[in-house]
């Protein structure tokens, strides 16, 4: 049993056919890219893994269970997820209360226990938020605005809200772009010693030298359909991996 | 730093009581007046200042009282909320024996449950709620409520031949009580009540109701409402070609609905203890007064706020110089035969007035008394 | 730093000194009943502002029908008092639980909507229930409203003069606010605030932002009508205008006005939108036109308002809990 | 057989929904342009009716006339406003002002704000009262249809609403004016980078938006002969409903869902009674908005 399982998932918004009949997997452990020309469908395709968008036909499979239908905090409960290709943090909270919310998401907090509950619970909660605040390097800014935060460290942070959830899936939507070259290298060193650690992880990329350097597999989709899933060697010799992107001039 | 404000907290500590040592016997008597000045009832609150400082100037002119009064006017907006603390502002001030208003029953209820406790006599001169006077034996009021003129308004219908009757009020706690005593007198006396409604005050479009009378095919209808609302009644009844006989109560006794309706007012009858042509000398002074003031012919509430004050200005005099709260108030129970602009005014051992109804028809751009 | 955090008590018991000794003590001085009048309106105000704030500030849901939650706590307490003769210790609780019900009953179908659609959802809850109290004369007896003459009883000892009313209130209000503290300033309201700043991306985080948002509008609806319930006992007499469309929004005004999202803010609004009013009363009737241009001012200048979240935020935590700043070591969870 | 009742009853509450629509085709236009709530366009309507009154009490010119200055009027109400109260808030353009809730209020509190300084004004300078109009002037003389009487108001509130939906539809789709209120209502920011003066597209929405407010004023306020300070309250209310329930940007939409407020409201009388007519409205605004959460002609949400 693979960790995630996509199979045969397609996905049509009027005419459009936006996924088209795609099916792969995501193996515990593993580290996975997903690359393909503008409009192929990546993001489409990572919304329906979370849950923001209903499949229009096939099934999703998260540790075994069906996730498809499910609501995005649901699977997020289950243990995936995900960052945002646009970055989305809580702009109006310090970093610390932005990665506390995906503690909290994750531990829950009933409003009883927020009134009169004793501060075990509460430490544990703060404990998870330092934890991914210190693996991302963001402890010392904690009481920072999130707004305030450069656009590089907001990046972080917003994988560190998603750490502090202590998925067993981190989706991860184009991380590195709006990055340098030496910042896109430093993130892929990053994300990387996650992967060390044991985490599974998945990330859709434009940047295919990022991909290329640290997935250990990478799913192709051109056109909504899937074209290529091998190791970075295979796929970078595959003719049709080229003659999409080539075709599309990317 | 320190010093002055340890100074200023002095000041603030002995100030009040410096007032209570220069408190000597010629200080004026005061009464408060709690009443609408701003917000959406404020032009019936700011008839009652008119009519209330007529009625003071004359009083303090006439030297009944070797003291001067004043009235301590606050604005209420009709919000309960104000109204109370109006209320407890008037109880805190010692000098004030009595209070006049509210306006509407709910602010003049809401207040009343303090001058309930602290014994402040209170006299309002619209509070129309049936359990208004009912609050304790301190609240009094000069306007007769619905329970006298629902039934003198019935009778007159019935007299007149008109059986069938759709009775429309405004939602508030003074149309349930147009509604309850007129149609209880009626189906007393063999007519029936073809339809009731109410409506929400301010409603612009009657029509929808008018259209839903006009169907349910009455002989009249009997309405509960004030000017505003009944000059849009009688307008867009015209306007719909709708003709059958309007009654309608002293609440819509009001110049500015002739104004507002135009000949649509034409042959509304309604019965009002205020008739301004009067040729009685205190009515015609007052009249006087009041188009001296304002331009124009004074309605029934103006009347009714002017009796109030002298009713309380009457009340302050029979109790001189021993005047406290309570002496106003027990002057004030045994008012017998005042003779007011609005008539005749006996408080009852309920603390209602007991009033003479008079009926007029609107004939000719006036309010003509008749005799039927 | 650590210094700080000791120091945490300091502000909570000055508060606490102000409103049970310094206020009442004052007030004694200057009068009677009518400065005892307003601080009691000041105080329920500042329970609604605080509990609306726990809405719309903190969980970002504009709410424009707060009042309706008010009227029904009110008219609860009042005809539990009269119709029922249960007093103030079951008219209290039973008015908290019927607004807080309804609210869920409203909540239910409703809390999907977004943005403005739901604040207008809000405003027709507001006005629907209004309606409800004017019109149902058979229950609500409609505009005649209630009156309510048993005045507050507490086991058995009638509470008696304006002091007495004053604590009964204080403490309902200020053990009401602390909860809504706590609320707003946990975990639970670090939740909140993620509704409010991005709800998409809260779902992602694991959050079920329909049930909270619900939770939420029920616990601050709770509130809304213990405020009613205070109301209805200070004054004796409730009435169906007291709870219209126009105090939904001085409500929303005073959370606004102190600033939106902070707690401390919302009672300043509440303190000051009450007080202005009667302060002004000298100026007769220009004193509203007042009022609006003293809010005008206060916005334009202060478009994140007079006590502004991201300051508020920062003094609460600089004055009563832990300075997060602190290297990991250092850190005391105090106040979470 | 059919009951001529039922078509009375019928027109009289299309009227009043026509009357809903006037006002919310202004309130809907600088909604969608600003994506702000104009708490303040009750009283650019009041406004507009007294400055009508005015005119006609001191110069009693033709009809058409006091129609046209008041809706100069209303313009320039609308430039003023705008100055006021949204104008100094577009000087906070950093992220964590333009993603603030608070900031987003800002603009609704200091609409509330003015409006109340407006109301109050009026208040002290004419009194709460209604006024007494000329009634030569009154636009309700009564027109038989068989068997249903309406009034010339009907016809002409009808006809100038009809109007300005058709003119607006005009303007924002044909003329140079229109295409940059919809760019700016598309998105602020890039409109500003392809050379728009957003800037002055939001006055001139502004500007449009308060004038069809304070037309409808004057025009509502002669068809009913009743023009006091409270008088754009009730009205401005419905007009936000129906703009809601209309999907926020979309005219005809909220003109749509004014006629069906007008006539649930006419309905809700005829079948139940006046004092409910609210519940009924505002009831069927819950159900709409449970079916239809982005209202009837809204469109769906962005995702992600």
């Amino acid at each position: 049993m693979s960790l995630l399982e996509i199979e045969n998932v397609t996905r049509r918004f009027g005419g459009l056919v936006a996924v088209d009949d795609v099916t792969t997997r995501v193996e515990a452990g593993e580290l996975v890219g997903l690359i393909g020309p503008n409009g192929a469908g990546k993001t489409t395709l990572f919304n329906l893994i979370s849950g923001f968008t209903a499949l229009t036909s096939g099934a999703v499979r998260f540790k075994g269970a069906a996730i498809d239908g499910s609501k995005p905090h649901v699977i997020a409960a289950r243990g995936m997820s995900r960052t945002f290709q646009n970055l989305r943090v809580f702009p109006n909270m310090s970093v610390f209360d932005n990665v506390s919310v995906g503690s909290v998401g994750a531990m829950g907090q009933s409003a009883f226990a927020a009134v009169f509950g004793r501060r075990g619970r509460s430490d544990a909660i703060s404990a998870r938020t330092w934890e991914a605040l210190e693996r991302v390097g963001l402890a010392e800014q904690s009481e920072e605005l999130a707004a305030n935060l450069s656009y590089g460290k907001r990046k972080y942070l917003e994988i560190a809200r998603a750490l502090a959830m202590r998925p067993d899936l981190l989706i991860l939507d184009e991380p590195a772009a709006g990055l340098n070259d030496s910042e896109t290298a430093e993130l892929a060193r990053f994300i990387r010693t996650l992967n060390d650690d044991g985490l599974a992880v998945m990330l859709v990329e434009h940047d295919m030298n990022l991909v290329m350097g640290i997935c250990s597999r990478v799913v192709v989709l051109a056109s909504g359909r899937k074209i290529a899933d091998a190791e970075p060697a295979v796929v970078r010799a595959d003719p049709a991996v080229l003659e999409a992107y080539l075709g599309v001039d990317e | 730093m320190t010093v002055t404000r340890r100074t200023l907290v002095g000041i603030a500590l002995v100030a009040p009581l410096s007032f209570v040592g220069t408190a000597f016997a010629a200080d004026p008597i005061k009464i408060g007046y709690q009443l609408p000045l701003t917000g959406n009832t404020a032009q019936y609150g700011q008839d009652f200042k008119t009519a209330a400082e007529i009625a003071l100037d004359r009083f303090n002119a006439s030297g009944k009282l070797p003291v001067k009064v004043e009235i301590v006017y606050e604005d209420s907006r009709s919000d309960a909320k104000e109204g109370v603390a109006i209320a407890r502002k008037f109880v805190d001030d010692e000098k004030i024996v009595g209070v006049l208003g509210d306006f509407t029953s709910g602010v003049s209820m809401a207040a009343a449950q303090v001058y309930k406790e602290a014994g402040m006599p209170q006299l309002s001169q619209t509070a129309s709620h049936p359990d208004y006077a009912k609050i304790s034996e301190w609240q009094f009021r000069n306007i007769t409520t619905q329970a006298g003129e629902g039934p003198y308004n019935a009778d007159w219908m019935v007299s007149k031949g008109l059986k069938k009757v759709a009775v429309i009020a405004e939602q508030t706690d003074w149309g349930q009580s147009v509604t309850k005593y007129f149609s209880d007198e009626l189906t007393a006396k063999g007519g029936t009540v073809v339809m009731t409604e109410y409506f929400n005050r301010g409603t612009p479009d009657f029509r929808s109701l008018l259209a839903k009378i006009e169907r349910a095919k009455p002989d009249a209808i009997y309405t509960g409402f004030f000017y505003e609302d009944g000059a849009n009644f009688l307008k867009q009844m015209k306007q719909l070609g709708y003709a059958v006989p309007v009654f309608s109560t002293s609440a819509a006794h009001n110049q500015k609905l002739i104004e507002l309706a135009g000949p649509d007012a034409e042959g509304l009858s309604l019965t009002t203890n205020f008739l301004p042509n009067s040729p009685k000398p205190e009515v015609k002074s007052f009249v006087e007064a009041w188009v001296k003031a304002r331009g124009a012919e004074p309605g029934q509430f103006p009347a009714q706020a002017f009796d109030a004050v002298n009713i309380m200005l009457d009340a302050i005099v029979k109790t001189y110089p021993k005047t406290t709260r309570a002496s106003v108030r027990d002057a004030l129970a045994a008012t017998k035969d005042f003779p007011g602009v609005t008539g005749v005014t006996t408080f009852g051992p309920d603390r209602e007035p007991v009033k003479q109804l008079s009926k007029v028809r609107v004939v000719g751009g006036v309010f003509s008394p008749v005799a039927e | 730093m650590s210094e700080i955090t000791r120091k945490g008590w300091v502000v909570p018991v000055l508060l606490l000194v102000l409103v049970f000794a310094v206020a009442p003590f004052t007030l004694a001085q200057f009068g009677k009943g009518y400065f005892f009048q307003v601080a009691n309106l000041v105080l329920i105000f500042s329970l609604l502002a605080v509990s609306l704030h726990l809405v719309t500030g903190v969980a970002g849901l504009l709410h424009l029908g707060h009042a309706a939650f008010y009227g029904i706590g009110a008219y609860v307490a009042a005809l539990m008092g009269t119709d029922l003769k249960l007093g103030f210790l079951w008219g209290l609780p039973a008015a908290g639980l019927v607004a807080a019900l309804f609210a869920l009953v409203v909540a239910l179908p409703t809390m999907r909507l977004v943005s403005i659609y739901f604040a207008v959802a809000t405003l027709a809850i507001g006005q629907m229930i209004n309606t409800v109290l004017l019109n149902w004369v058979a229950v609500t007896k409609g505009p005649n409203g209630v009156m309510l003459f048993s005045g507050i009883k507490l086991f058995g000892f009638a509470v008696k003069g304006p002091l007495a009313v004053y604590f009964v209130v204080a403490v309902v209000v200020v053990a009401s606010i602390w909860v809504l503290h706590r609320l707003s300033h946990s975990y639970y309201g670090n939740a909140l605030r993620s509704l409010r700043e991005d709800d998409q991306c809260a779902d992602a985080m694991g959050i079920d932002t329909v049930r909270l948002k619900i939770e939420v509008f029920t616990l601050s609806a709770f509130f809304a009508g213990l405020a009613g319930a205070l109301w209805a006992y200070t004054t004796g007499y409730v009435s169906p205008g007291d709870f219209n469309f126009s105090n939904s929004i001085l409500i929303l005004a005073m959370v606004v006005v102190g600033g939106l999202g902070s707690l401390p803010g919302a009672i300043v609004g509440a303190v000051l939108l009450i007080l202005l009013p009667e302060v002004l009363r000298g100026l007769g009737d220009l004193r509203n036109v007042m009022v609006g241009l003293v809010m005008f001012v206060s916005i334009l200048f202060l478009p994140k308002g007079l006590f502004g979240e991201v300051s508020a935020l920062a003094f609460v935590r600089r004055n009563l809990g832990v300075k997060w700043g602190a290297a990991p070591s250092e850190r005391e969870v105090g106040w979470r | 057989m059919f009951d001529p009742y039922y078509l009375q009853q019928l027109a009289i509450g299309l009227s009043q929904g026509v009357i809903y629509a006037l006002m919310a085709i202004g309130f809907t236009l600088i909604f969608g342009v600003l994506n702000v709530v104009n708490f303040a366009h009750g009283e650019v309507y009041t406004v507009g009716a007294f400055a009508g009154l005015l005119l006609i009490t001191a110069f009693a010119p033709p009809f058409l006339v006091v129609l046209f200055v008041v809706l100069a009027v209303g313009a320039a109400l609308g430039f003023g406003l705008e100055r006021i109260a949204f104008k100094p808030f577009r000087r906070f353009s950093d992220e964590a002002s333009l993603k603030s809730r608070a900031m987003r209020e800002s603009t609704l509190m200091s609409s509330l704000a003015v409006s109340i300084v407006a109301r109050e004004g009026l208040e002290i300078a004419f009194g709460s009262q209604m006024q007494t109009l000329p009634f030569e002037y009154l636009i309700n003389k009564p027109i038989a249809i068989g068997p249903v009487t309406i009034v010339t108001g009907d016809v002409i509130i009808f006809v100038v609403a009809a109007l300005m939906l058709g003119g607006l539809q005009y303007l924002l789709t044909k003329t140079r004016v229109g295409l940059s209120i919809r760019a700016v209502s598309a998105n602020p920011l890039g409109a500003k980078y392809v050379g728009i003066d957003t800037d002055r597209t939001i006055v001139t929405t502004f500007a449009i938006g308060s004038m069809m407010g304070a037309g409808a004023g004057i025009l509502v306020g002669l068809y009913y002969g009743a023009i006091f300070p409270a008088m754009g309250f009730v009205p401005g209310i419905k007009a936000f409903v129906a703009m809601v329930m209309g999907g926020l940007s979309s005219i005809p939409g909220a003109v749509i869902c004014a006629l069906l407020l007008g006539l649930s409201e006419g309905l809700a009388t005829t079948f139940i009674s006046s004092n409910w007519a609210d519940m009924v409205a505002y009831g069927f605004l819950i159900v709409t908005l449970i079916f239809f959460p982005q209202g009837l002609f809204g469109a769906g949400r962005e995702r992600v």
